[in-house]
């Protein structure tokens, strides 16, 4: 190693502490090494991942980002980050980055059937922007629709709800947190009247017992799991229980492993909460205090187009949502119903084993932290699994103090900030309002200055509606922002691919890589991505978390914002807008859309001279003005005052984020608690303030089975998901060539004795079927997921191997997301099936 | 001199990406073209073993594993990497020791052995596998940056 | 064994009335060398040692000093020194 | 042709030395001791034998629940199950030693399991893992003891190819197994099945 080696790492390891301890170097100690520019800018961002909210540290030079480590100030992982983290470095870098629109066209014109060609911004807006005035025109504001994200910074998902609906007046606006977080959003304010949750990541340090539902957090989320096993390691009564449908690398680590059988999770819950009831361990203080009882409609059906036999035949398909007011001895004698034997029965666990977890939930000395995301999420009980587990810790009054915690984890970096808070899903307006609530869009109206009566009332269509009503015809001008949805989307093959090619749709998908959804679209716009633009993120424990543009995007990629308000340039009221609000309002006639919406004396109160000298904001430097913080201080004003309220701008640029709500520069980590939380009145001791009365829901609802379960044909469990080393559909963590050769395709994790009995080897290639479509895959009977025999797991993020072909659109029938962990399938050895068997 | 290079590169790239999309089959990327066609799966990769250190991208990159893991416990009874990687066994194995930072509790205070929350290896340090990568990644380092024939190829491609 | 070359850096944190005895007594011990830091009371050290071991015993060394409230790491990255050098 | 059977049957009866081989029983006869000896000898070997093979197979030690549903199902995930060549091990492969002697000790050794079995110590998932140290010891004892023995039935260091290992297998076995410094169960253990807990094991931590 010579000298100026030394000095070069020297001069590194200098300035990656200097960056963790927010000081500045004297310049010489910078460039160590004389003659060469060794100056690396540092600065922090939240990883672009998971919904875990990890603070990284990116070094920067010469207009690319040449380094990352995990921020050693960031309160969530202190340094860590998991693979993904560590190479964030390198996801914007692949060589096939989306630089220029590209459009379908056939002698220089768009044509649905014609081949991808380059275009300019300005024609691709022309088009996308006739294509939208016409199907307005001609179908009105329900055939215009948008999927965007939990991966939009909020101020991207801030501008497209105020585009879509009150520019285009359309609720037909989701996000793929849908697919990943509605069954939590949704039950949340069912039982709380607001959304997200009332612990935080401190509860991990101060539980007794860990209790995860569906959880495979060593893989999904990986720095919270060190947090989980710091705790284990080290505080030898600390206990870690895993229900599961497989073992995996958390069961590996956990003291309890309970291995159910798919869907029986609801029995085992109801089990749970007739066994603190049998023994006593009830709260009735808490209770009677805090908690008022429901029982939910039943027979619901699972949210299958309606002509589907399961939906004909569900008693309460269409009011699936009601519930009754109940008494503790109506929902007392509903939990009777789940001894022990019958939870046993359905969900094949030993008695002894459902006895031990019960009783950890009843032991009023032993401090609980449920644990759920996908498992319960994806569910066609999902809401349900989400009160059930409520039910458990309002009962026993476990809630809302330290170690106390029901924790819904979340998958995306921003499900809560920009799905959630924002309210991009298609009954909701910022802050926890309802779209059918007409105070609410009132208020909405009023904050954005905007005439009463313009924003639509009507639900729009949820993520799966969506694409059933591109494939029908009815919504025909849809736009697709930061997610791969024909990769994601639930049998895709029969009911999404089919509306993308639809001839009366006209379909855009914004992103950074050519993913399959792209090229199944007829007008790709290309993306800038995380450090290039400035942006904003909300974790799963109510963290709003700021990042600053760090470099440009390549070519003529640009960042969602720009493009939502850009686009929002090509419209005038008089074209979207009806005449009677026109003519109630004529100050608003013949107004540029992007003026009454952005340039609205709300949005724009910020000048470029506020930016920070420090950093570029390519939207702002275009707009004229400070656009993220005119946005997120109009966002701001939603919340603030309502229990929802937000640090001023520039502090987020600050800390490493910040916990809502956010009183005189106070975060809150628990909520509803006197003492932590400013919003509970004083000797109240306890305040569930969202709901009128200040109490929680508790929801008593039956165990009901999954829309489709094996048979003698289609013999196995499918259950799809995610691996630690990509996230998602892959499309970032494929091209970083570490991650991509860590794990460089889906596999088929089998039981050796599944694989045995159908004369199938490892490795060896089998064809996964189910009623809906196939896909081509191998067997795997090791590694890191260890199913039962009858389940199969398949990771979606590979598109040669599309598992989502065979997924059943099954959803919850009150939260519309999905079930991607149960379907029926069978595995054949592809050889023989070439060889001419029918399948 | 590199920059005006680098510049020429970010012009004419949208044309060559615009044209390659059209041309490039990457089923592993795009999909099948058309969308409902069934393609072979990729043959399962072998994992790579030659114990070789592979060069970080940056210095807080955790290396990657250059042997196989396969079976490897690393749950509540027993840490498998430990047994080499542990300071006490490095002289015995000649393997790497954890890095001095895995000593470190959440607090920052030095431990004496492997901090609980580095316990699961797996996390962060991932084995690699023979497989090509599907496209090129155009990530320089810090030092490619200033001096770019001091460069070595990376990885094992 | 061949040898190595490890280099790594940390965060001093430091009584502000002691920052001067601080960065001598920082001084003092091999290998390690103060960037800044001084106003803050928040020290960037780096330590250029030949094994782990002593990365962690000058580390120790550096959290015993007085007027230290703590010494935190913050990068540590070696490679073997080629015979020849 | 059955007149002729009768004729040769009477002649038969008839013989002296029959007659006494067959004689009542006054006193045994001395072709039952000699001819019945060495069927019953046979008989007995058979038998044993068989008892012994049929004991010494995978099915039977799989037959009862608590192998089959623990250590058994962690075997099939491993390199001993399926592997490149198909050559799979069976229980009985590592776990009986092939030569007589050994063989018979460890039958009988075997009849503790047997003990276990009918008065169920192991009988639940949660019993077996609190007795797992316990099992795993007693094994590392014996194939310690035994130089591996079960494991060299098959891989003989004489005949490893150190190009076709990697090189860290390579090393470790040209430092510690060649030198007999150390037998293959001191570095591999946990291979067929998973571990109990390994605190204060030598060379884990």
């Amino acid at each position: 190693m010579d000298l100026t080696r030394r000095a070069l790492l020297k001069a590194q390891a200098a300035a990656a502490a200097a960056a963790a301890a927010n000081v500045a170097l004297p310049a010489k100690a910078q460039n160590i090494a004389t003659g060469e520019d060794l100056h690396l800018q540092w600065s922090k961002a939240p990883c672009r991942f998971c919904g875990t909210g990890c603070g990284v540290m990116v070094a920067v030079k010469d207009g690319r980002v040449v380094a990352t480590h995990g921020d050693m100030q960031a309160e969530v992982n202190r340094g860590l980050n998991c693979v993904k983290g560590y190479f964030l470095s390198k996801i914007m870098y692949g060589s096939d980055r989306l630089t220029q629109p590209l459009m379908r066209m056939k002698n220089g014109q768009f044509a649905k059937d014609g081949e991808f060609q380059p275009v300019s911004w300005e024609r691709a807006f022309d088009e996308m922007a006739s294509q939208w005035k016409r199907v307005l025109k001609e179908r009105g504001p329900e055939a215009v629709g948008m999927f965007g994200s939990g991966q939009w910074t909020m101020w991207e998902g801030y501008a497209a709800s105020k585009l879509m609906r009150a520019g285009f007046r359309s609720n037909n606006l989701d996000p793929n947190a849908r697919h990943c977080m509605a069954s939590a959003a949704v039950t949340f304010i069912r039982t709380f009247g607001m959304d997200e949750p009332m612990g935080c990541y401190d509860d991990f340090e101060n539980a007794d017992a860990f209790v995860l539902w569906g959880s495979n957090m060593a893989e999904m989320h990986p720095i919270l799991w060190t947090r989980v096993t710091d705790r284990r390691l080290s505080h030898p009564h600390v206990k870690i229980a895993t229900l599961s449908t497989y073992e995996h690398r958390t069961t590996d680590l956990s003291d309890m492993t309970l291995i159910f059988k798919p869907g029986s999770d609801l029995a085992i819950l109801n089990y749970i909460a007739n066994y603190i009831i049998r023994n006593g361990a009830v709260n009735r203080d808490f209770v009677e205090k805090h908690c008022n009882f429901r029982l939910a409609n039943t027979d619901i059906g699972y949210g299958l187009r309606p002509e589907h036999v399961l939906e004909q035949r569900a008693q309460h398909a269409n009011d699936a949502q009601v519930s009754q007011a109940a008494s503790f001895e109506d929902y007392a004698k509903l939990m009777s119903e789940y001894t022990v034997e019958k939870a046993s029965d359905l969900s094949g666990i030993p008695k002894e084993r459902l006895e031990a977890l019960a009783r950890l939930y009843a032991d009023p000395k032993t401090k609980v932290m449920s644990l759920w995301t996908m498992g319960f999420n994806q569910h066609v009980r999902g809401v349900w699994a989400n009160h059930m587990v409520y039910n458990l810790h309002l009962l026993t009054g476990k809630i809302a103090e330290p170690g106390n915690s029901p924790f819904s984890l979340t998958g995306q970096p921003s499900a809560c900030g920009t799905a959630r808070e924002v309210g991009t899903f298609s009954h909701r307006l910022p802050a926890d309002m309802q779209v059918t609530n007409p105070e609410h869009r009132k208020h909405a109206e009023e904050i954005w200055k905007l005439p009463h009566g313009l924003l639509p009332d009507k639900v729009g269509y949820h993520a799966v509606q969506q694409d059933r009503m591109l494939k029908d015809g009815k919504l025909n001008a849809y736009w697709i922002m930061v997610n791969n949805n024909l990769q994601t989307a639930p049998n895709t093959n029969n009911e999404t691919y089919p509306g993308y090619r639809n001839p009366a749709n006209f379909v855009v998908v914004s992103d950074a890589y050519p993913t399959v959804t792209a090229m199944a679209a007829d007008l790709i716009l290309p993306a800038a991505m995380w450090v290039e633009k400035e942006g904003s993120y909300g974790n799963a424990e109510r963290r709003t978390h700021f990042w600053h543009q760090l470099v440009n995007a390549p070519g003529e990629a640009r960042s969602d914002l720009w493009q939502l308000m850009e686009f929002s340039k090509r419209f005038t009221t008089d074209e979207v807008w009806p005449a009677q609000i026109l003519d109630a309002n004529p100050d608003y006639k013949g107004k540029n859309l992007f003026d009454v919406l952005f340039k609205n004396g709300a949005v724009d109160r910020f000048p470029l001279s506020e930016l920070d000298p420090a950093y570029e904001n390519h939207e702002s430097k275009a707009f004229g003005f400070y656009v993220q913080k005119g946005l997120f201080e109009e966002y701001a004003g939603f919340g603030r005052g309502h229990g929802h309220d937000y640090a001023p701008f520039d502090m987020y640029h600050e800390a490493r984020g910040l916990r809502w709500p956010v009183v005189n520069g106070q975060e809150t980590r628990w909520r509803y608690r006197e003492g932590y939380d400013p919003y509970v009145e004083k000797g109240s001791g306890v305040q569930f303030y969202g709901n009128p009365d200040k109490k929680a829901n508790i929801m008593g609802a039956p165990y009901e089975p999954p829309a489709e379960s094996p048979d003698a044909e289609y013999d196995l469990w499918l259950v799809t998901g995610r691996v630690l080393e990509h996230w998602h559909s892959g499309s970032m963590t494929l091209r970083v060539p570490e991650l991509y050769k860590a794990f460089p395709g889906a596999v088929v994790f089998m039981h050796p004795d599944d694989a045995a009995k159908r004369h199938l080897r490892r490795g060896q290639e089998v064809r996964v079927v189910s009623r809906r479509g196939e896909i081509r895959s191998r067997v795997e009977t090791r590694g890191r997921n260890r199913v039962p025999p009858g389940l199969i797991f398949v990771p979606f993020f590979d598109a040669s191997q599309l598992i989502n072909k065979v997924t059943l659109d099954a959803t919850d029938p009150i939260s519309k997301q999905t079930d991607f962990k149960k379907c029926a399938v069978k595995v054949v050895a592809a050889a023989m099936a070439d060889a001419g068997e029918q399948p | 001199m590199r920059r005006s290079i680098f510049a020429a590169l970010l012009a004419f790239g949208p044309c060559l990406a615009a044209g390659a999309i059209l041309a490039q089959d990457a089923p592993r990327l795009r999909g099948p073209d058309p969308f409902s066609k069934e393609i072979p799966a990729p043959p399962m990769q072998r994992q790579v073993t030659d114990d070789l250190r592979v060069m970080r991208n940056y210095p807080d990159q955790p290396p990657v594993i250059p042997h196989a893991i396969e079976g490897y416990a690393v749950d509540l009874n027993a840490n498998k990497c430990m047994s080499c990687h542990a300071r006490k066994f490095t002289e015995q194995s000649q393997a790497p020791m954890i890095s001095v930072t895995h000593y470190q509790d959440r607090a920052g205070n030095t431990l004496g052995g492997l901090s609980p929350r580095r316990y699961l290896c797996v996390s962060c340090h991932v084995p690699q596998t023979t497989a090509k990568p599907l496209v090129e990644n155009t990530f320089a380092d810090m030092d490619a940056l200033t001096e770019p024939e001091r460069q070595p190829a990376r990885g094992r491609n | 064994m061949s040898r190595e070359c490890h280099i790594s850096s940390l965060v001093v944190h430091s009584r502000p009335d002691r920052v001067a005895s601080v960065v001598d007594g920082i001084g003092a011990i091999e290998g390690a060398e103060v960037h800044g830091g001084e106003e803050a009371g928040k020290l960037i050290v780096t330590l250029e040692t030949e094994t782990e071991n002593q990365v962690v015993e000058r580390v120790n060394a550096i959290q015993l000093l007085d007027g230290v409230l703590a010494a935190t790491l913050v990068f540590h990255h070696f490679e073997p020194v080629p015979e020849l050098e | 042709m059955a007149a002729g059977i009768a004729r040769a049957w009477g002649w038969f009866r008839g013989n002296a030395w029959v007659k006494t081989a067959l004689g009542p029983p006054l006193y045994l006869s001395l072709a039952f001791l000699t001819l019945g000896g060495f069927v019953a000898g046979v008989a007995f070997w058979g038998a044993f034998n068989t008892a012994l093979e049929a004991t010494n197979t995978e099915t039977f030690c799989t037959s009862c629940h608590e192998m089959e549903a623990n250590v058994f199902e962690e075997l099939k995930g491993t390199i001993h199950f399926t592997n490149r060549s198909g050559v799979r091990a069976t229980c009985p492969d590592c776990h009986v030693p092939h030569q007589w002697t050994n063989k018979i000790a460890r039958k009988m050794q075997a009849s503790k399991e047997v003990w276990g079995h009918i008065f169920g110590s192991i009988n639940t998932r949660e019993k077996f893992l609190a007795m797992r140290k316990h099992l795993a010891e007693r094994e590392w004892a014996r194939m310690k003891a035994n130089d591996s023995l079960e494991c060299r039935n098959c891989h003989s260091s004489e005949s490893m190819d150190l190009t076709k290992q990697n090189p860290r297998a390579a090393s470790a076995h040209e430092r510690f197994l060649f030198s007999g410094e150390r037998t293959c169960i001191d570095c591999h253990k946990g291979i067929a099945h998973r571990l109990p807990d390994m605190s204060g094991v030598p060379g884990w931590q």
